[in-house]
């Protein structure tokens, strides 16, 4: 798994690639943790290049969801293969998170 | 060439996370073999990698540099995975998920075995720990 | 997370050539993990390849539904590579492969293996022939 | 391993893709021999999508070398990728087999 953070307006796009599991999520946690601890707003998460997602995967960004809400932050996912789209259906999670088409659309919302 | 009417196969790994992508691979690449349709590849990939995901953190609590066993098995009505392990007892065997209604993290990886396969057997027997997931074809 | 010191791990097929291609994956796969460089992959993946088809040939003579297991440990000194089958004993343990200015098909795949590999060591052990192929970093 | 076969002036021209292992080389064989009994040249081989290759796709390669030598049949491979030339060098087959560049190059032989 590869993470690039960039800026996006006031907030932060945070691109991830590969394969997000057991193996790599601590990774992953620990870059969000870090922003949402600084408070970032919006956080746009870029999952086109995202091959596999395990509930590791998940349970790592409700975390970083949870942690948000204490400040009202918003976290926005985009560009979801139908692979990952299902994943987050079955979890239940689809309406949970802001889920949207594509970078564009995430800025906008 | 003719292919085979039975598919065996069976790999061995340390329990480190790293090793969960190759699981992952081989399963892949042995399920394609056997022209199983690309959803049903994708469901049992992430089964199993639950499975052996919780293998690492429940029977061996995050040790790794144990053995975790995966063997497979296919014919044209069934496909059966048996994970092995020499971990703990479970404390209990019927390995609940959480509520999905519930939001927190954590709880999830049953409900992804329990959608790939139709039977979770759990046996443990001489100090082996044997999870056996059938799915039918 | 912290890499383990050595890596180990195995595989078990069953003797269909359709099987080759998911040893190689496999090796592939462990191979990249400990970040070997690109050219030293690609020819332990060939060697290992040889050598599990030359089981297929000489020990199982063709019979597809026998098995042969792959073991594979690497620490920061060495690859190794252990293949196992319950075969026929071979005639002779030398493995020779043709003369390379000799055009005729065959007679390639002990060049690959020694290509790649610093040490071939051949044993027959309680039925079980055993080829250890280790390779210095 | 995929096998196209397409004429290109007397000739035929062979695209192979994927693995060329023990398991698929003898689809390989038989498609190589049947042009070969119907004497056709050249037989261009078109190498480009070719992922991997052992020791019995050049055996293949060899037979059908061989057997076009008696009807004086000339076989070009081309679009060799950096691993399967290094494969040739190593089994002192570069010079047996006439290698070309890419098909272009292989049509102007
Ligand atoms: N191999 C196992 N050994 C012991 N307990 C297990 C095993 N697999 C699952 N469990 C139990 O089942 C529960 C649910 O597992 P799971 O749905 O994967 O969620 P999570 O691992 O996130 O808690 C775990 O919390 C654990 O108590
Ligand atoms: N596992 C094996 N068991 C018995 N004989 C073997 C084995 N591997 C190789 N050999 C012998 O070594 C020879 C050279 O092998 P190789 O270079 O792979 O070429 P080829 O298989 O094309 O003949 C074979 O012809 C065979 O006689």
């Amino acid at each position: 798994m590869d993470i690039n953070i960039e800026d996006v307006g006031k907030g932060k796009k945070v691109s991830l690639s590969g394969e997000i599991d057991m193996h790599t999520s601590p990774e992953l946690r620990k870059a969000l943790l870090k922003l949402t601890k600084e408070k970032i707003s919006p956080i746009i998460i870029d999952l086109k290049n995202v091959s596999y997602m395990d509930s590791s995967a998940i349970a790592t960004f409700v975390e970083a969801l949870k942690s948000m809400m204490s400040y009202k932050g918003s976290m926005r996912l985009c560009n979801l293969s139908p692979r990952v789209q299902e994943i987050f259906a079955f979890a239940k999670l689809d309406r949970v998170f802001t889920i949207c088409k594509d970078i564009e659309d995430a800025l906008s919302r | 060439m003719k292919k085979p009417l039975m598919h065996k196969a069976a790999i061995t790994i340390s329990s480190h996370p790293m090793y969960l992508s190759i699981v992952r691979v081989f399963l892949e690449k042995l399920l394609k073999l056997m022209d199983l349709p690309t959803y049903m590849v994708e469901d049992l990939k992430s089964a199993v990698d639950e499975a052996c995901s919780n293998v690492i953190k429940y029977a061996y609590k995050n040790d790794y540099e144990r053995t975790i066993k995966v063997s497979f098995e296919c014919t044209s009505d069934k496909v059966e995975v048996v994970i092995e392990d020499r971990g703990e007892k479970p404390a209990d065997t019927e390995f609940q998920g959480r509520d999905l209604r519930d939001l927190k993290p954590g709880g999830l990886g049953m409900h992804f075995i329990r959608k790939a396969f139709d039977e979770i057997r759990f046996r443990r027997i001489r100090g082996i720990n044997k999870l056996t997931l059938m799915r039918r074809l």
